[in-house]
């Protein structure tokens, strides 16, 4: 058990599984001297240029050719930067990486992991501040992970490296510097959620950085007497749809928060899914929070409408239970 | 065009060759066929007129070279090795295809004789084999990886972050490109700037030889010395053939943007033709040639009749292979 | 009043727009010859090949100059040939198009239209049978538009070609020979729904070719006595939601049927919508149709395996109004 | 590589240029100051050291012509004719800003001055460039469009396809390459192969011309004579400017991937002290001189307190100017 930051939890994992498997190696732009936030700092010096590659500007060549490198033998950590810069790569992530084993009829698996660095980060405007996670939930043959706190960065890379699938892996900007208690711990699998706070009263369904607001928002709830029940997907493909249902049959009301534009927002899924599946639990109208569908703008005032904060999240909270 | 280059050449290896050629032709008839029987109701991309640069560049890849290519990839596949029965139970959506006919001809592969797949979407192989040559590098194998795609491709990103992805990490890769003159009904050099493939990877780094891709002797000979070349570890190659797509498009492609009598002008450099003149000037008696082309007729008309009469893939198949965590099978909704 | 194609269709709307206003011109692969369905023949004859531009295979340029030819003074109309190939444009539609306006605070806007038919159609695969509509309809500054019969083709191109917005135009391919009348009308308004059949009994709410689907279900139904009422959405954003609610307001059933991927698809946006907002007047659990999370396989039983039928339809139409 | 070329030059030409460098570098230092003061919380990249390339490009650019820029482009707008104050309130995120603070530093534009756009994805305002040269071909008008971009872009896609766009359509386009020797904390020689942007572009069949990136003099002789071929319809040019970021990437790089003595080195040949040089050597009053010096720094400060003393935008920005249909004030959920 250590503490340590979640840009830190992500690199103690990568170190220890290109330790244990010389097979694993990471690319993308800059890594050679830490990567853009430091997480693979002093990474090229234990593993050598080889090993933690720094690559030219061209992130489709970076996905695409490390969905080559992951049907030849290796197992390649892609590092995209900036979430936003994925969307130079996605024919190779979409139409490549996650259709490649289906397309062959299982003659190759494409075992690769795409780091994402995603959600707003002070002042980074429209290009640098996307949450597409969705996205990837749409697409057959993806993986999609959410971390976040720092044990689960940990763990969750560790089972993302090990996964035989293309993992979409998206860390939260905001959260880099975020310490936490990381346990010396085995892989978390992917898959479950995390149930961040146990509550009668309603189910807050939330993942990365918005479950820090969602835990806020249940203590200034609990001080009025209301008992949230918090609950951290971690992996959105798949989903922990059973630690979801088994929640709002119990407490009757869901709310679901998150960072992304609303519209076509992974809340929208798992509004539907609980609207069929526990209809008869649902004492209350479903609520979903996340951002308007307006671009990120960069003037911080701006930038702060369109956050979901936990005084967003109470007030629809207080309206569901009231 | 037709080399006259007949000293020093080992008829045995271009009998082979030959033999080769008529059965990658044989194959794209019978698929034609297949097409016509409505048997195949998606695109079917035949090869027809470019047998030569999937012989002679195939031929002379280990069996433990791996190869990418396009959605015109029959031929590259056969060549590489890969079982033809397999092959048209895949274009027929069979089972016993080698991806259980989930992908058809467009995404036709043998992983177990190292064709990583034809693709759906241009240029999109030329990363795939940056990568598959980037890790057999970090494996420390010598083995190359080949990518065949068509003149239309080099005016698509991968053609520039690939290729210099290439040089950039100093890869095994030997990058083929099939100019045959067009991109479906356009003509590529009213779309592409510059001299072309050629020039653009000479700028990138990575020299580069073209040949006539119908004249089977040049490209065997051209792409030998280049492989030598990149197995000892100088880098990346680009060939570009020289060619011309005798069938339309697509197996449903009208070609009405192509002069008749251009079409039949170029059957006249077919290169199965050309390399069976250089075979009977050399003297081969000419039933064994006959034989090349009547074997292959047989050959495909029997793996024709085998995947029509193979069964569909069990339904279960449609499930099957999509990925392992959060498998379909456990919760495909 | 005609009788046409939704493919001729699509070309009299496009003609039409051209005639009238010389800013607009369509660019994309093949065009010259009339483009892979056919969908421009003989217009190359009438406008000219600067005005029907052949370009290479450069989707992504194809995208990217049309975002710098729209902020310059002309109206491009881009033809993506398969939605699948979009994806090596997503940077071009998704960080430029969509964003430019908003970016530059107003300095500048991106009148666009972008082809991409979508869907299945017959033994085409895995990267060329993708409907990815509910993608756009998560990117702040797109319109999404999806017809399915040729009046909503004639209509809504011409909406889309006039709108000063960039709009994610996706026509079916498998109802390119589809007849219909085309009445000489006025564009179709973007965002309202059709009400293609009203009934009582419960609300199925499609889009696209599953709209068909939807009215071939319909009259099993009501062969069966069971009424439903079926909206066309036409247009994804923005979407109809007054007719949706207003018809789940009287019929108190909701099915969603499309033919996408049924996780993270449009039809989970239309479910939590409903959910919140007409949550009292919900009688039963809230059903969506579509894809099963399966990259689209090849032999023809098996695609036919992930579509979306009226027989689906129909049943799970039943299994909600016992 | 100082210039020596002083006879036929136009003294107050390069007085112009001189006092607008001079303005950039003041501008570029009170950005810094911003962002040390917290006032700017998103990323800068300065473009201290480059700006002979802004100032050589942009003062031959008619008003009318049209420019797309890089993340690094405070130099190449101001240089078009945008104003400081609006900018730099931009860059603080304040009302009156050019995109009311919508955009800030990686997406400043005035399109009252022809400046389509920073843009905070590498490469992707090559094919902007493209097209807006497209859509003034169509329109039958004689202006032009310059695509200013780093060495780094020329390793993604947009450099082969777009500059391949303007040659096939035979574009009034200007590319310039400010060739810095890095993209972020990497020399670009270790991750581009060949000889790099001029190669590349001569391969597409575009003619370029490299020059030397600091000195003034050199590239407002270069950008004059090509850009006068471009509007004579004579296609796209590439110029390649070699030249040194003398500040970090961003304002909060820690620049620990050059020596300082390598920086220092730079210094010497900062592209104002150059010309500054030539004008010097021209007799040109150094009062005249200073006084581009002194009169940057006052306008810039000034230019700094009416941005920090500006307000806020009204928060019903954030939801203007998203799209017409599906507005946002209308449904924003
Ligand atoms: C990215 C992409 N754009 C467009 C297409 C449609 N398409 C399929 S084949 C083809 C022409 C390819 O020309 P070329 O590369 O010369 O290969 P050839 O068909 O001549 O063998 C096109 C445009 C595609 N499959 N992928
Ligand atoms: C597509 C994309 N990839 C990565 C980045 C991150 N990034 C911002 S600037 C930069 C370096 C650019 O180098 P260069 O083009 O030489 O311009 P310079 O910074 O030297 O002016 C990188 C990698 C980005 N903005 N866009
Ligand atoms: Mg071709
Ligand atoms: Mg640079």
């Amino acid at each position: 058990m250590t503490t340590m930051t979640y840009a830190d939890a992500a690199k103690q994992a990568l170190t220890e599984e290109m330790r244990r498997d010389p097979t694993i190696w990471a690319l993308g732009e800059d890594l050679g001297r830490g990567g853009v936030f430091g997480q693979y700092q002093g990474m090229a010096e234990e593993f050598g240029p080889e090993r933690i590659a720094d690559t030219p500007i061209s992130e489709a060549a970076i996905l695409g050719a490390a969905v080559g490198a992951a049907m030849s033998g290796t197992r390649p950590v892609v590092e995209m930067r900036f979430a936003d810069f994925a969307l130079c790569a996605i024919d190779e992530l979409v139409n490549q990486a996650a259709k490649a084993r289906y397309m062959f009829g299982g003659q190759t698996k494409v075992p690769l992991v795409v780091r994402e660095p995603m959600g707003m980060w002070r002042s980074s405007a429209a290009q640098h501040s996307q949450s597409l996670e969705s996205w990837y939930t749409h697409i057959p043959g993806l993986v999609v992970v959410c971390p976040s706190t720092p044990h689960d960065n940990f763990g969750l890379l560790k089972s993302s490296i090990r996964c035989d699938d293309p993992v979409v892996y998206m860390e939260h900007k905001n959260l880099w510097a975020l310490e936490g208690a990381v346990p010396d711990c085995d892989p978390i699998p992917l898959g479950v959620a995390r149930i961040a706070r146990t509550g009668q009263d309603l189910t807050i369904v939330s993942w990365s950085s918005t479950c820090h607001e969602a835990m806020l928002a249940a203590v200034t709830l609990e001080e009025e007497g209301l008992e949230a029940e918090v609950i951290d997907l971690r992996t959105l493909w798949p989903w922990d749809k059973r630690a979801v249902l088994d929640s709002v049959e119990k407490t009757g009301r869901l709310l679901i928060a998150h960072e992304a534009v609303q519209v076509g927002g992974f809340g929208a899924e798992v509004a539907a899914t609980v609207a069929d599946r526990a209809f008869s639990s649902l004492r209350a109208p479903i609520k979903r929070i996340g951002a308007p569908r307006v671009p990120i703008p960069y003037a911080p005032p701006l930038e702060d409408l369109l956050r979901v904060t936990p005084e967003r999240i109470a007030a629809v909270a207080r309206e569901l239970t009231r | 065009m037709v080399s006259q280059k007949t000293t020093n050449v080992d008829i045995d290896r271009l009998l082979k060759h030959h033999a080769l050629m008529w059965r990658i032709r044989a194959f794209e008839e019978a698929a034609l066929q297949a097409h016509t029987e409505k048997l195949v109701l998606g695109a079917i991309h035949p090869s027809i007129g470019q047998e030569a640069i999937a012989a002679g560049v195939c031929l002379n890849l280990r069996s433990d070279d791996l190869l990418t290519s396009t959605h015109r990839g029959h031929g590259h596949t056969l060549a590489k090795g890969a079982d033809p029965n397999q092959m048209m139970r895949e274009l027929l959506g069979r089972e016993g295809g080698n991806s259980h006919g989930k992908g058809g001809s467009m995404h036709i592969a043998d992983f177990s004789v190292g064709m990583l797949g034809a693709n759906g979407v241009v240029g999109a192989n030329i990363h795939i084999t940056a990568g598959a040559a980037h890790a057999i590098k970090l494996l420390k194998s010598d083995r190359i990886v080949c990518s065949i795609f068509g003149d239309g491709a080099i005016n698509r990103g991968p053609f520039l972050e690939g290729l210099n992805w290439a040089v950039v990490f100093n890869l095994p890769a030997l990058f083929v490109c099939e100019d045959n003159g067009f991109a479906s009904t356009t003509s590529t050099s009213s779309v592409t700037g510059g001299k072309g493939a050629a020039a653009r990877a000479e700028a990138l780094g990575i020299p580069s030889l073209t040949v006539d891709g119908n004249d089977l002797i040049s490209i065997d000979e051209a792409v030998r010395s280049v492989i030598s070349s990149i197995r000892a570890g100088n880098g990346p190659r680009l060939l570009v053939a020289k060619t011309y797509r005798l069938s339309g498009h697509t197996a449903s492609d009208p070609d009405t943007y192509r002069l008749r009598s251009e079409v039949e002008k170029a059957w006249e450099s077919d290169p199965i033709t050309n390399l069976g003149g250089v075979l009977r000037r050399a003297k081969v008696d000419t039933v064994i040639l006959d034989n090349h082309e009547s074997n292959a007729r047989i050959e495909m008309a029997a793996v024709f009749s085998d995947a029509k009469a193979a069964s569909w893939p069990p339904l279960s198949r449609a499930f099957e292979d999509v990925q392992d965590i959060g498998d379909p099978r456990q919760e495909a909704f």
